[in-house]
């Protein structure tokens, strides 16, 4: 049950914090009227989920239940709080843009989720792969939400490159179109909702998809397994 | 650094004593939840579920250890139940377990019946009347239609059928959308 | 205490419906020829169907008793006519569902000879009212308003309630039916005697008789018949003509102004209600011993010749009374047992006439149009507006189509009286009481699911007890049959175990010391021995 | 009742209470000079489109003064004013004004002046106008808001410091005129205060930056 | 004989969902004729690309569905959706708006819940407010009404091609031929602190609503009472919206006659009458009960007062449609009648 | 006075903590299948709410403020957070099972609420005193709670309708959660400053 290939198709797909669990709502909606803080949010939660992920595995035997929360919480609020101070140091103006989300990332419902779930039954590595995963998985539908709701909303991709890597990157913002007036809804808190689901819509789509050609391979497959037994 | 650590340790250390005094001052025991779902269960006792009865799928489910799309004879109803007592999201029959179908009851055809009492011995309510070397007879009001006296029976005498309904048990049907453009736009 | 009011109140909801009714009173009610085959259905009341008594080839008279009644709502079976018995088995029955269920077919002989009954009482109104209640039990009366529920039980108010007021209902309400109107212009002595002895019997303190004020024919017959006998005690009350006035929880309303309570029943608030047919089929049984074998019906609509009234024998075939009827028309599309709102469609004219068949409607494809598709429902609330048990038909609608049945009582579904006034008003056409009864029948067959699952489980779980004991005593009959075997105590907790141990190495110790002993004896004799 | 668990777990929440926040503060310790730095310099940045760094030699980030003028400076909490120097004479003041009557609400500016009582420039920091419409005074959507960097209370007179559409020079945009009208307004209210305490401004002695 | 068989009732139905949605139609023709008069060519321009897009919306969707697609765009639901939302948008608006108003009223707030009857917000006011927030200045495009100031409402030409091409007639700006309706211009005067009396002396007022907006709201009023005449909608929705709105600004208007506006002002105003009886009305997405109806129209009133008074819009309708709409489900189940013969429990 | 019913008018309609902040939104989309359920996690959400911003005030004001370690508010508020629903459960589950059985389950899953944290955060943030904050914290915590029974009312409803296939389930919820949003924006501008 705890292969690799679970674990991280799990992440990824299958057991989404965003798409399917519909955990950690409050980051993915707020913060992604760009690409670019997408996936600042995304890398900072993702670290926050492996660290609490690996920490919480390391401890699970000591801890009793009526202070299991309580722990938790704290393992996951120092780690939270390490990454902000070392955001606001590093990255300001993506830590400015980002506001009380970052803090926020505690209460992110995901990670404690996956304390929970994962972390506080399985062994270290597990853990460091769940936690990978799922911050990969979640990082990818923020960026794609981003990215959706930038394009649609401004006209743009990738703007404001310079609040996640400085002067490290030339402005690699991309113009869709000049004269684009932009469609606010798609920036404004209804868009982000809607485009969330729409994602999820077009998700269910292709799990169906898949799930159609799997069972239709499999339909053919079975006469040419029968004769074997 | 040594006033933070100081601060918060102090804090927490205070906190763990309030609640590891309140879990010892408040304890509860563990909640009916596995009646409750027992309760939803059809109680066929078929074991289609993977688990030896519907108790034991029940305290599987409490337990998280089974998903709740496992009862076939159960079909979308006790499932939607289920998610509504557990609230989660309902999902469709697992079919590895078996799909929904009619009720059924099982007859035993008395004049091929040997009187082996094997079938006796499988069914789970016991709803088969007889004693050894004499012929067999189902009371079809307890038959759940679980079919597992069907596999012990040495001579096959033992056959389903659908429960008979009654003008008095008759239900009105669900009236039936039935467009006829849906039709013209299959086509 | 109910009283009555002077100006009659109005009930929520409700509908002015096309009457039609004139159309099959311009014929005198007769009686209708008694056909060669009867088929006398054992269920034709709510609640247990009868069980036959009689079986293929017995002769039998009318008036005899030929199936007896199974609890206590439920009602006995008689022939309704004199011959042979051809038939105890399922045959069709009309019932929406178009099964069959069982039957007493009889071939009549033509003769129609009585038997003795035995119904009937000198001296009513001295008697004990338990045996009037038992004289219209073993006459077989179900009410004939409808929904034919044993009348014998309604007139058993049980010791902690009073009958402050017995209601006869004569409203017919329903467009097309004339057969209460019909009774009450041809045989009003029956009616009145009927309504005097249900007096006396539920010791009634008040007793009125509502009627629609479309039919001032009844309302003067039945006035002239009171007069005629010199009663006084008995009202006649003219009730405005809408749609369900007819309605038991209705009609008392309108009377009285008070609501039967929700799910309850009228004897709540002090009140019976029976119709006038089955006043008068009280007064046939307890003055001329005659049980209830047959009962008046409309056959009416624009598909018969010649819409009337007739004097039916239960168990007639509907055929036959179209035929008397005149024939059908050539514009017959559409055959119902009932009313047009509250009936349901046959699929033959081959089934007989039963207790509760009030009217047979043949109607042409203008009087009874298929229904035209229906669309979504827009929560316009129409039909809210007409429902008269003041429910949201469209929220019923709504969780009835999602099939969420807990919803759908929380709704008050069981207060729906499925009159059908909302789906007549509703812009798309939803078939909204096929839906209640959809979830109704559901729901009760969900209920009688989990009796049999609770069953199944209390079973189960005996039966797990059984295997569990039979388990215990097969390992004791086997530990006790080891224990005879090798004497040694094989027990399960600790001490004995301790104990075990300790007289094991007791015995070692004493075997050793044994050993010692030989060993000193005879010095390395049989060191290795064993 | 035994009581062990209870010190247990006690101690469980204070050793990692202790682990976690220790972790922290140690970061803290070296990030702070750091963050510090960050916030000066992202104020600094927006200075410096107003005021060329190269015109001004003193640390503009903490000759800092706060007054309080609710009729001109549009609030009643004190407003900021930074001040630019170059070898200790005066080059500017920065004033942290308000446009109060946005149309949703107060506009918060900055609104840089030279000595001589032009305007260096304008800037909008933040806003909470109609995204589309009244939005464009963010430089980011239109050019409008360069427009005002050479103005005076004498360029142009009384009646230019207007819009439009009531009759003086400022543009509106399509659509809004209440926006442009606010801050128009309240950078001639601010050009005003400059021209009353001008003086005063440069004269008192910075106050600690932490009293606000 | 053998007879076909169905449930009861089966006397002929007497009410049918397309002619019911005709009627609505028919009772905005007065409205609309009105809008034409006072807005010219543009408000046509605006119903026909409206009900057209939301006329091949509904199909194309209804295709992807595999749902019959003939029957749903009979029901004259859809077009009615569009034909309301061309009623409320600017006349000027260039074409794009009543498109992407008409394809988010079909596509996401009607057809994604399952199409006519399922929609739990009122798709034309979801049409608007996705473009009233997304594109103000587009929706701020209203000519002056015709014969104001004696000026001519703009020509079928130019405001075709203003309205295709989005090219001004020569020599005029967007400003000249644009106009701020009356409930904005008021909300701009009062905040420059001009006093309802000056305000209303202003021209662009008329006796006591806005400059033609008197006429329409009128002439909405006439088709609404129509239409409850038709028994087409019940009394209680537009009356308790006109009767709190009424209410709260007389209050207010007593109190303050200087800062606020009269009652009559509010009623012949924006899109009061329309709201009142063709909008709030739409049985879909409101209350049901009638104690429900009354509280949901009562609703719409007291947030369309509080948003044109103290909010960020300059009418309130939609969003005070939009938001009792969200209240309809909690609002029904809290106001449900007494059952006949159900005791105490909720009284009326 | 008026200052304090502006705040509750700020957070209940104009700056609604779920439709406008962003805040709580798990709860809201995890527990609104059913009325009952909302209103119980609506109960148990105000009294959490309005407990920890109090709490969160004290230890900013008497702990972290004097000591000087702001930059650790995220731990002390979150383990004060826990710590009080945890409290809280175990007190209400034993003394009243009543009680425990309309607010119980839902308790755990208050600790991560970002609506909790973030009223506690957003009262430092805005430099609030001690009854600004129960204002603030009991605000926040009736427009989340005002919101998540209309929406639970409204998706019960929904549940029934006809929607397409990939919809169902979250998506839609979603979607309609952004109508909700939309119909919110009516209130923007309501209060200016
Ligand atoms: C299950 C059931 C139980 C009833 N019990 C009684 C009863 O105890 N006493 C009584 O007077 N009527 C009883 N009734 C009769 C009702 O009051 C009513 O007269 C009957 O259902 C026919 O009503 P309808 O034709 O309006 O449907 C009962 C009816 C039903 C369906
Ligand atoms: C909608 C509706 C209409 C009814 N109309 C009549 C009617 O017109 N006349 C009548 O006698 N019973 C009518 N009934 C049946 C009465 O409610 C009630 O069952 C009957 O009067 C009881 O008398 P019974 O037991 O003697 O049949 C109607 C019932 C319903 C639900
Ligand atoms: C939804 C909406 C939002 C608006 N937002 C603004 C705004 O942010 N700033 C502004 O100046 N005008 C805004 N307006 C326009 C004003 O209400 C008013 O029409 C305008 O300022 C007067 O412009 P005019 O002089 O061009 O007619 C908005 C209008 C609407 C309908
Ligand atoms: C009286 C009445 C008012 C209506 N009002 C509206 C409306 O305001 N907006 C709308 O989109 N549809 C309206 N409709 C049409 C229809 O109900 C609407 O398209 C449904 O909401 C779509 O499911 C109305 C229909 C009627 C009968
Ligand atoms: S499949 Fe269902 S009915 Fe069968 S044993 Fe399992 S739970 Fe019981
Ligand atoms: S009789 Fe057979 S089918 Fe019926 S319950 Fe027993 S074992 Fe199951
Ligand atoms: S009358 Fe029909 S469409 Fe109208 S609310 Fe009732 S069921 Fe729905
Ligand atoms: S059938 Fe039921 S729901 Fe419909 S109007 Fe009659 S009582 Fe009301
Ligand atoms: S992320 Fe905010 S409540 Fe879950």
């Amino acid at each position: 049950m705890t292969d690799t290939r679970t674990i991280i198709r799990d992440g990824l797909w299958t057991n989404n914090v965003g798409l399917v669990q519909i955990l950690g709502l409050c980051p993915l909606l707020a913060v992604t009227g760009t690409f670019i803080n997408g996936l600042g949010l995304g890398l900072a939660t993702m670290a926050t989920l492996i660290a609490s992920n690996v920490t919480i595995s390391a401890i699970r035997s000591l801890v009793r239940p009526e202070v299991r929360i309580p722990v938790f919480v704290l393992v996951i609020a120092s780690i939270v709080t390490v990454i902000e101070l070392l955001m606001s140091a590093y990255l300001y103006d993506l830590y400015k843009v980002l506001g009380i989300f970052i803090p926020l990332i505690v209460t992110n419902c995901a990670i404690i989720g996956r304390a929970e779930a994962f972390a506080s039954r399985h062994s270290v590595l597990p853990a460091f792969l769940d936690g990978l995963s799922m911050g990969l998985g979640f990082m990818l539908v923020l960026v794609t939400l981003g990215g959706m709701r930038e394009i649609i909303g401004h006209g743009t991709l990738f703007s404001h490159a310079h609040r996640m890597f400085g002067n490290l990157l030339p402005d690699i913002t991309i113009v869709f179109a000049g004269d684009y007036q932009g469609f606010l809804l798609a920036v404004l808190p209804p868009g982000a909702f809607i485009g969330l689901g729409l994602i999820i819509a077009l998700k269910n789509i292709i799990d169906k998809r898949l799930q159609a050609r799997a069972s239709r391979v499999t339909a053919a497959a079975v006469p040419a397994v029968q004769p074997g037994h | 650094m040594l006033t933070a650590m100081i601060a918060i340790g102090a804090l927490a250390g205070l906190f763990g004593l309030l609640l590891g005094y309140s879990a010892i001052r408040f304890r509860v025991d563990a909640d009916p939840i596995v009646d409750q779902i027992d309760a939803l269960l059809p109680q066929t006792q078929c074991g289609q579920c993977g688990f030896a009865g519907c108790r034991p799928y029940a305290e599987a489910i409490a337990g998280g250890e089974a998903d709740i799309n496992q009862c076939p004879p159960g079909g979308e109803a006790t499932i939607q139940a289920l998610a509504d007592l557990l609230g989660v999201d309902p999902k469709p029959l697992n079919e590895e377990h078996g799909e929904h179908g009619e009720k059924m009851v099982a007859v035993i055809d008395e004049q091929t019946c040997i009187g082996c009492t094997l079938c006796i011995q499988a069914c789970p309510v016991d709803a088969i009347l007889g004693a050894a070397k004499q012929m067999h007879t189902v009371i079809a009001d307890e038959c759940t239609g679980c079919e597992l006296c069907l596999p012990p029976c040495p001579v096959d005498c033992i056959t389903m059928v659908p429960v008979k309904r009654d003008i008095s048990q008759w239900k009105w049907p669900y009236p039936e959308p039935d467009h006829p453009e849906i039709a013209e736009a299959g086509k | 205490m109910v009283t009555l009011l002077e100006k009659p109140a109005t009930f929520p909801g409700g509908l002015h419906l096309p009457s039609e009714k004139s159309r099959s009173l311009t014929e005198p009610l007769t009686s209708a020829a008694i056909p060669a085959r009867l088929h006398v259905p054992l269920g034709q009341n709510i609640g247990e169907p009868a069980e036959a008594v009689v079986k293929p080839g017995d002769k039998v008279l009318r008036g005899q008793l030929i199936a007896r009644s199974l609890g206590y709502i439920s009602a006995p079976v008689h022939a309704p006519t004199s011959g042979t018995v051809r038939d105890v088995g399922d045959y069709p029955v009309p019932h929406p569902s178009g099964l069959s269920a069982p039957c007493i077919v009889i071939d009549s002989d033509g003769e129609d000879r009585a038997a003795e009954t035995g119904l009937q009482m000198d001296r009513v109104y001295e008697a004990d009212p338990a045996d009037i209640r038992q004289r219209v039990r073993d006459a077989g009366i179900v009410g004939l308003g409808g929904a034919g529920f044993p009348t014998a039980v309604k007139l058993n108010p049980g010791p902690d309630h009073i009958v402050d007021l017995l209601v006869i209902n004569g409203a017919e309400c329903e467009p097309y039916i004339t057969c209460d109107e019909a009774l009450m212009c041809c045989r009003p002595d029956d009616i009145i005697e009927g309504i005097r002895i249900m007096r006396h019997a539920l010791r009634a303190k008040q007793v009125v008789i509502g009627i629609e004020d479309s039919m001032p024919n009844a309302i003067e017959c039945l006035r002239k018949e009171l007069e005629r006998v010199g009663e006084t005690e008995i009202r006649i009350v003219a009730v405005p003509t809408r749609y369900p006035a007819g309605g038991e929880k209705q009609l008392i309303y309108t009377l009285t102004g008070e609501e039967v309570p929700s799910q309850g029943l009228p004897i709540d608030i002090g009140v019976v209600c029976h119709n006038v047919g089955t006043a008068a089929a009280v007064a046939r049984a307890i003055h001329h011993g005659e049980p209830l074998i047959s009962r008046v019906v409309t056959v009416t609509g624009a598909g018969v010749a010649r819409p009337r009234n007739f004097d039916v024998r239960i168990g007639t075939p509907i055929g036959d009374l179209v035929e008397q009827a005149g024939g059908y028309t050539p514009d017959v599309a559409r055959l119902l047992m009932g009313g047009p709102m509250m009936g349901f469609t046959l699929n033959s004219d081959r089934l007989p006439v039963i207790k509760t068949s009030n009217c047979i409607l043949a109607a042409s494809r203008a009087e009874a149009p298929d229904p035209p598709h229906p669309q979504p429902c827009i929560r316009c609330a129409r039909c809210a507006d007409v429902c008269p048990a003041s429910l949201l038909p469209q929220q019923l609608y709504w969780y009835a189509f999602a099939r969420n049945l807990e919803k759908v009582q929380d709704y008050n579904l069981f207060d729906c009286i499925e009159c059908g006034c909302c789906a007549l008003v509703c812009p798309s056409h939803i078939p909204l009481v096929q839906y209640y009864r959809f979830a109704k029948t559901e729901i009760w067959d969900m209920e009688r699911e989990r009796e049999k699952a609770d069953l199944a489980r209390r079973r189960h779980e005996a039966r797990l007890q059984r295997l569990e004991r039979e388990k215990k005593a097969l390992e004791e009959r086997r530990a006790r049959a080891r224990k005879a075997l090798d004497k040694k105590p094989k027990a399960g907790d600790a001490d004995a175990k301790k104990a075990e141990i300790a007289a094991a190495l007791a015995r070692v110790k004493a075997r050793k010391k044994e050993t010692q002993a030989a060993t000193g004896q005879a010095d390395g004799g049989n060191g290795d021995g064993n | 009742m035994n009581y062990r668990p209870v010190l247990v777990s006690a101690a469980f929440l204070f050793l990692f209470a202790v682990i976690g926040s220790g972790m922290v503060a140690y970061t803290h310790e070296n990030t702070a000079e750091r963050i510090h730095d960050n916030e000066r310099r992202a104020l600094l940045k927006s200075l410096h489109e107003l005021i060329a760094p190269e015109r001004y030699d003193n640390d503009i980030f903490h000759d800092v003064l706060y007054v309080r003028d609710r009729q001109l400076l549009g609030t009643d909490k004190p407003v900021a004013v930074y001040r630019a120097r170059k070898n200790g004479w005066p080059v500017a003041a920065v004033i942290a004004a308000v446009a109060p009557d946005g149309y949703n609400g107060s506009i918060r500016l900055l609104v840089a002046i030279n000595l001589d009582g032009t305007l260096a420039g304008v800037r909008v920091v933040e806003h909470r106008e109609t995204p589309g419409l009244g939005d464009a005074i963010e430089t980011s959507r239109s050019d409008w808001i360069l427009g005002f960097r050479g103005k005076s209370l004498e360029n142009p007179g009384k009646e230019g410091w207007k819009v439009k559409r009531d009759g003086g020079q400022f543009d509106q945009f399509t659509g809004a005129t209440i926006t442009p009208r606010a801050v128009v307004k309240a950078v001639h209210n601010a050009l005003l205060y400059y021209r009353q305490h001008g003086k005063e401004l440069f004269e008192q002695h910075p106050e600690a930056a932490s009293q606000s | 004989m053998e007879f076909p068989t169905h449930s009861s009732p089966y006397l002929p139905l007497r009410n049918d969902l397309s002619r019911l949605m005709a009627t609505v139609m028919l009772a905005l023709v007065p409205g609309a004729l009105a809008m034409f008069w006072f807005f010219g060519w543009g408000v046509i321009f605006n119903l026909v690309i409206a009900t057209t897009t939301a006329l091949l919306a509904e199909a194309a969707v209804l295709r992807w569905r595999n749902k019959p697609v003939r029957a749903a765009l009979l029901d004259g639901s859809a077009a009615l959706t569009g034909l309301l939302l061309g009623l409320a948008l600017p006349p000027l608006a260039p074409w794009w708006i009543p498109v992407i108003g008409s394809l988010f009223a079909i596509v996401i707030a009607k057809q994604l819940y399952g199409g006519l009857g399922y929609n739990p917000f009122n798709p034309a006011m979801i049409g608007f407010v996705v473009l009233i927030i997304s594109f103000p200045l587009q929706m701020t495009l209203w000519s002056p009404p015709g014969g104001i100031m004696g000026l001519e409402a703009t020509g079928f030409l130019d405001t075709a091609r203003l309205v295709f091409t989005e090219t001004l007639p020569a020599g005029a700006s967007l400003d000249s031929i644009t106009m701020a309706t009356p409930l904005d211009e008021s909300k701009t005067l009062s905040s420059l602190n001009l006093t309802w009396q000056e305000i209303l002396s202003d021209p662009r007022f008329g006796n006591y609503g806005g400059y033609g907006w008197e006429w329409i709201n009128l002439a909405f009023l006439l088709g609404g009472l129509w239409l409850w005449k038709r028994d087409a909608i019940q009394w209680h929705i537009p009356a308790g919206m006109i009767g709190s709105l009424f209410l709260l600004s007389l209050l207010f208007y007593i109190a303050d006659t200087d800062s606020f506006a009269s009652p009559l002002f509010h009623l012949f105003s924006g899109a009061t009458m329309i709201g009142a009886f063709f909008i709030a009305t739409d049985p879909v997405s409101a209350a049901t009960t009638p104690r429900g109806r009354l509280y949901y129209g009562a609703g719409i009133g007291v947030l369309v007062y509080v948003i044109r008074t103290w909010g960020g819009y300059p009418d309130g309708v939609a969003f005070g449609v939009l938001l009792m709409n969200m209240a309809a489900p909690t609002i029904d189940y809290y106001t449900r009648p007494r059952v006949f013969g159900q005791r105490g429990e909720q009284d009326d | 006075m008026a200052e304090l019913a502006l705040i509750l008018v700020s957070t209940v309609l104009v700056n609604n903590f779920v439709l406008v902040k962003f805040l709580g939104l798990c709860p809201f989309l995890g527990v609104s299948r059913k009325l009952e359920t909302a209103t119980g996690m609506a109960l148990a959400t105000t009294f959490v709410l309005t407990l920890s911003s109090v709490c969160a005030y004290l230890a900013n004001e008497y702990l972290l403020a004097p000591l000087g370690l702001e930059y650790l508010r995220t731990i002390t508020f979150i383990l004060v957070i826990a710590v009080v629903v945890q409290f809280t459960e175990m007190v209400v589950h034993k003394t009243s099972p009543l009680l425990y059985q309309v607010l119980g389950i839902f308790l755990p899953l208050i600790t991560t609420n970002c609506a909790v944290l973030g009223v506690a955060l957003l009262n430092v943030q805005q430099d609030f005193g001690f009854v600004e904050s129960v204002f603030y914290g009991f605000g926040a915590a009736v427009g989340f709670s005002m919101v998540l029974i209309l929406f639970a009312a409204m998706r019960e409803r929904i549940t029934a309708a006809d929607v397409p296939e990939p919809f169902q389930g979250s998506a839609i919820a979603l979607v309609t959660a952004g109508l909700m949003s939309l119909a919110f924006m009516g209130f923007s501008g309501l209060i200016k400053g």
